[in-house]
């Protein structure tokens, strides 16, 4: 049987604190336990609405960062875009409010046994997932610098407890009204052709991904990327997620983004097939 | 205590609640949140008999009470289907019920072979809801001939061993003359209902939400179509077992099918809201049936129908 | 600005927003609630020869996200109508499209007659989803061959000067078809979707809990049907005016179905949730529409259909 | 026009209280300027399950009292009893919460411009609009007895303050577990041999507003009920809600309970009919 969701489970954790930070909300849950299993690049799928929604699909969340010890026990932080009407939702609860939660779900970002030197590069709300990622990273030994990249500042996530983990923090806002002015993807070939990243651990919009994906291609740099496909179940069982990846001898399927997924090897997604299918089956 | 067992033709199950196929991948998945063997069965994927990618992304749409799909029968193909995925349910104990899928009359006719000589299987449905390519990618489950053909050529392929049952589609006119036309053709039962030809447009591209720009309607807010297309069906066919499905998310919608004639109910999209939505479906069920003084499921089935006179005999039964 | 105008068949409106028949009775009750010249115009409750009680209640079942009915036409007949539904909303200097509603090919007839010489009429709806009395009851609108009767014989007694919409049901297998019978007959317009045949079973007493079992499916569940129904039609017969409904109860839904194809929009079941429902709905079209850079309803229409490649040439027209 | 809903307005009301009272919810809600229209017997009409529920038609309530000098202006009173998930959603609400609900809805009870004896018979909740009327009746001088009934003391909703506007209150329960054992309806016939009484006004279950008709048949009693029937719309535009009422020739059509009731001279319906439809139109 597939190891993938052996540790998820469903249950019904309790608001700690919900606060707005930028455009986005900061979501503690009270998980207990569960945090034991939750390792970063994993989601969480939540049911929305409440009791008499007319919505009925889970709405997936990446975990941004648990903790163990706190003044609740287990907890989970999750960082919320208001986008449609579920999210908004989300973000409308406030403290003690329930929360039904399947967690956790999905692939984790791999961790290196040696200590290499890796960036972290999140666009938008994306950055969530990676402020956890160098935390363990951090302790490996590795060396983290993180480029987070956004349209605007508001909608750059950068806490200030998440930067000790990091050797090097730069933002990138295309409006110029954070950090510098331009895309997060665009100091990376430089980086690249300098050696000096092994690893590339990349959360955010699709497009920024594939970028990535193009830069590194023909170099050494592996590249892990949390993907985001509209998800009905979030655990494997509708098949809606897909996307086109290419196996050891470079056939191409559609696989899964929950449980195949959310972190896969930037380097086998067939970007240029994203949205279509391929053509004949291998 | 209450009997939950039911049969659908010569195959008997422990539970009237079915997965509703596509809902449950191959079981592997649902199986890290149920019990497999605790649930009637599991309804497959449709296979069909080569592998398939499917329709392009984005593959569904949340609407009010509902979602729309267009995953185009992506899946291994039918050898991999019986070299994989069923010796896994077979080994778990899961009942099976395999559901096919073709393109041409000779296609499900193959399939049917195929599935003939595998083990552990206790029906095989048959998807007709299938763009028939030898006409006009016309769907055979709206062609009350073509509906027929592939029945006809299923069960001269099969035998008479395992029970047929026929799925049809709500999108028709005259739904109780296609079902009657497969059950002459030789299906055993009828699964009611697929999903309804819909579409969602996205306000921001202002074109066609889904990649296959239509897709299947499912979910609550289909709910009274199946009930609906259940009651009638059962109505005209009262001796033909119905597998209902259409909008399940509650022991209550369980019942609600099951009094307008469903011998099982299979449950779809609601396990995409909560894995484990069967199990929860099925305690409620019992307990509703409880509260109303049923003793098996059997009796309840189509008991909606029974004439305004009747006085209540269900004790003396 | 925004030009809301638009245009059935030579019928012009100032807004692309209407009432559905059957949702707004005679149009008396909802003017308590809002200014009935606001709107494009009030479709009538489809009104048909003779006086009529209507089916049993319970007449309304409550679904997710959507209502099932079965009012079966109760209403004053055509003579009182005529005599003081219509001269009070002409008085009222409302826009009116007439429904009308028969149980034979004749009876169509003679309603046209009778709407003929009546003054201030925009419009005909010509409501075919009733059973035929002449064909065991057989709805005309699932029949080809009776839609095209019935409009045949309205479009003769009328002449050509009022625009006939004939309005269809989606519970059909080929609805293109249907539709382009009705055109070639003589319908300058059509109505899409009139409700989805349904049924709820009550689980207190165990039966179909309407009076009259069956009934008819209406509000946002039925939405993406009703955009499939509205973008195949008008990919079909894409110069054939189309009034939409089915589910909408937001500016969003409004153009949705427009993009779709619909070059009017009626608005049902979200008015008994909110009787002013219409206008709040054409006040967040036009926003939605401003936001989108359209500077008219009519360049929405069916903008869904573009092709992929197409720059966006709205600009320039 | 007709003046049917003519000061019929939607608003958000504020709840200003909701207490358990028996099985019942008594809820306040402060609905301002709005109570100097609403008259006993008129009923208000609520959205139920929040922004993104799957219900999609309000429900039907009557007004219970209104008051319109209290600590927060305008009030309005319901007792509702959580039987669906509409009206539990309601029972639910909390103190601040915001009700949409439009009102004041349908006719109501008629008051006599000569003190009369006058019988107020309430089946469950109801009692709820009988207390204002009783109040309304005594201030024109009538003598003013009410009957109660219900299956069990639980169901039975007569508040304290209530009492005061009743020369007479007597309470029946099928269960005898408060007042009397027995059906509300049973004391009627020997009141009206008697002639203790010349008008009834009644609200509660159809069968107890039938039985009350059939008693006061052939009688000179005058009988107002508030009827209940399924409203899709509560405000004369769907036609779901008819029941069949006879003319003054006699002549039976389905009237709108919304806007032709909910309250209806008792004598004019065709009790036998309703489910049924007229056979044949006059
Ligand atoms: C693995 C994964 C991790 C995610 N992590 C985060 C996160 O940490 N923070 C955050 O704010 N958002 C995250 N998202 C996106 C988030 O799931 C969507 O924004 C959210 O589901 C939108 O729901 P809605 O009801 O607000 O919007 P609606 O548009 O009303 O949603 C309708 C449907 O479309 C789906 N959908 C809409 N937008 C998206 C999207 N961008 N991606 C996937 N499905 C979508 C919804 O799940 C729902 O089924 C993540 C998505 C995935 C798949
Ligand atoms: C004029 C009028 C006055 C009423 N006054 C009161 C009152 O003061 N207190 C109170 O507790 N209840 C009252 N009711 C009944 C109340 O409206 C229903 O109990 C309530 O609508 C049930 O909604 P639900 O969502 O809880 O139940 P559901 O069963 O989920 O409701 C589903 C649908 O059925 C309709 N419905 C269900 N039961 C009834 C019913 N008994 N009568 C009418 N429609 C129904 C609902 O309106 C809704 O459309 C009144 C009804 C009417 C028509
Ligand atoms: C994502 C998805 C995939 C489906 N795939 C299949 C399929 O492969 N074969 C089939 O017969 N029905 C398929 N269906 C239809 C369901 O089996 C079921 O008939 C329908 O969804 C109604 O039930 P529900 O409302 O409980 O989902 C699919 C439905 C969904 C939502
Ligand atoms: C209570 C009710 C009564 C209706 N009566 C009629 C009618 O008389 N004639 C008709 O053509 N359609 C009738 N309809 C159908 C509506 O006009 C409309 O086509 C359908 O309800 C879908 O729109 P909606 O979802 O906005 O309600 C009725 C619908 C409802 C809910
Ligand atoms: S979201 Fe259902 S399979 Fe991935
Ligand atoms: S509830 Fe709609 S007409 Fe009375």
């Amino acid at each position: 049987m597939s190891p993938i969701n052996k540790f998820s489970g469903r249950m019904i954790a309790t608001v700690v604190s919900n606060k707005r930070v930028g455009q986005y909300h900061q979501i503690l849950l009270n998980v207990g336990e569960m945090v034991n299993n939750c390792k970063p690049g994993n989601f969480v799928a939540i049911k929305v609405g409440g009791e008499n929604a007319k919505m009925i699909l889970r709405r997936a969340f990446a975990i941004s960062r648990v903790s163990l010890t706190g003044p609740y026990g287990g907890s989970m932080e999750l960082i919320v875009a208001p986008f449609g009407q579920g999210s908004k939702w989300l973000c409308s609860q406030d403290e003690g409010s329930e929360i039904d939660l399947i967690a956790p779900l999905g692939t984790a970002f791999g961790i290196p046994t040696q200590p290499v030197r890796a960036l972290l590069v999140g666009g938008g709300y994306g950055s969530a997932p990676l402020f956890g990622l160098a935390e363990v990273l951090k302790n490996r030994g590795c060396r983290v610098d993180m480029y987070l990249g956004a349209s605007t500042g508001g909608k750059i996530y950068a806490p200030m407890e998440g930067k000790r983990s990091v050797n090097v923090l730069r933002i990138y806002t295309e409006d110029g009204s954070m950090g510098e002015r331009g895309r997060v993807t665009e100091p990376i070939p430089t980086l690249i052709a300098d050696g000096l990243v092994d690893v590339i651990y990349s959360c955010g919009p699709m497009p920024m991904l594939r970028a990535i994906s193009e830069i590194v291609a023909g170099s050494d740099v592996v590249h892990q990327c949390a993907v985001e496909e509209s998800m009905a179940c979030g655990v494997g069982i509708c098949m809606t997620c897909v996307l086109p990846v290419a196996d050891a001898d470079g056939n191409v399927s559609m696989r899964r983004s929950c449980i195949d997924g959310p972190v896969m090897d930037g380097a086998n997604v067939a970007w240029d097939l994203v949205g279509k299918v391929p053509e004949v089956f291998p | 205590m209450i009997d939950l067992s039911t049969t659908l033709g010569n195959a008997w199950f422990p539970s009237p609640l079915f997965t509703a196929s596509g809902c449950a991948s191959s079981g592997k998945e649902l199986a890290q949140f149920i019990d497999l063997r605790e649930i009637g069965a599991v309804v497959t994927k449709s296979v069909m008999s080569k592998p398939r990618h499917g329709r392009p992304t984005p593959r569904i749409a949340e609407t009010p009470s509902g979602m729309i799909n267009s995953i185009g029968l992506q899946g291994p193909g039918i050898d991999q289907f019986l070299a994989q995925d069923l010796p896994w349910l077979v080994s778990q104990k899961a009942r099976v019920i395999v559901s096919i899928a073709g393109e041409t009359v000779e296609e499900y006719a193959t399939l049917a072979r195929k599935v003939r000589s595998a083990p552990g299987i206790s029906a095989l449905e048959v998807n007709i809801s299938c763009p028939n390519v030898e006409n006009r990618g016309l769907v055979f489950a709206c062609d009350p001939d073509a509906s027929r053909r592939v029945i006809d050529g299923v069960r001269k392929t099969l035998g008479g061993e395992l029970p047929i049952i026929a799925k049809l589609s709500p999108d028709v006119t005259d739904l109780v003359s296609i079902a009657k036309g497969v059950v002459d053709a030789g299906a055993d039962g009828l699964a009611l209902i697929n999903t309804v030809l819909s579409m969602v447009i996205n306000l921001e591209t202002m074109r066609p939400h889904l990649g296959a720009k239509t897709g299947g309607l499912s979910g609550p807010a289909i709910r009274p179509i199946a009930v609906r297309a259940i009651y009638q069906v059962h109505e005209a066919l009262p001796t033909v077992p119905i597998l209902g499905m259409g909008g399940v998310a509650t022991g209550r919608d369980a019942l609600e099918l099951i009094l307008a004639g469903a011998k099982g109910v299979s449950v779809g999209t609601a396990s995409f809201g909560d894995p484990a939505a069967i199990i929860s479906i099925q305690n409620e069920l019992k307990e509703l049936l409880k509260v109303r003084e049923f003793t098996s499921v059997a009796q309840a089935v189509g008991y909606a129908h029974r004439p305004v006179e009747d006085i209540d005999t269900r004790h003396e039964q």
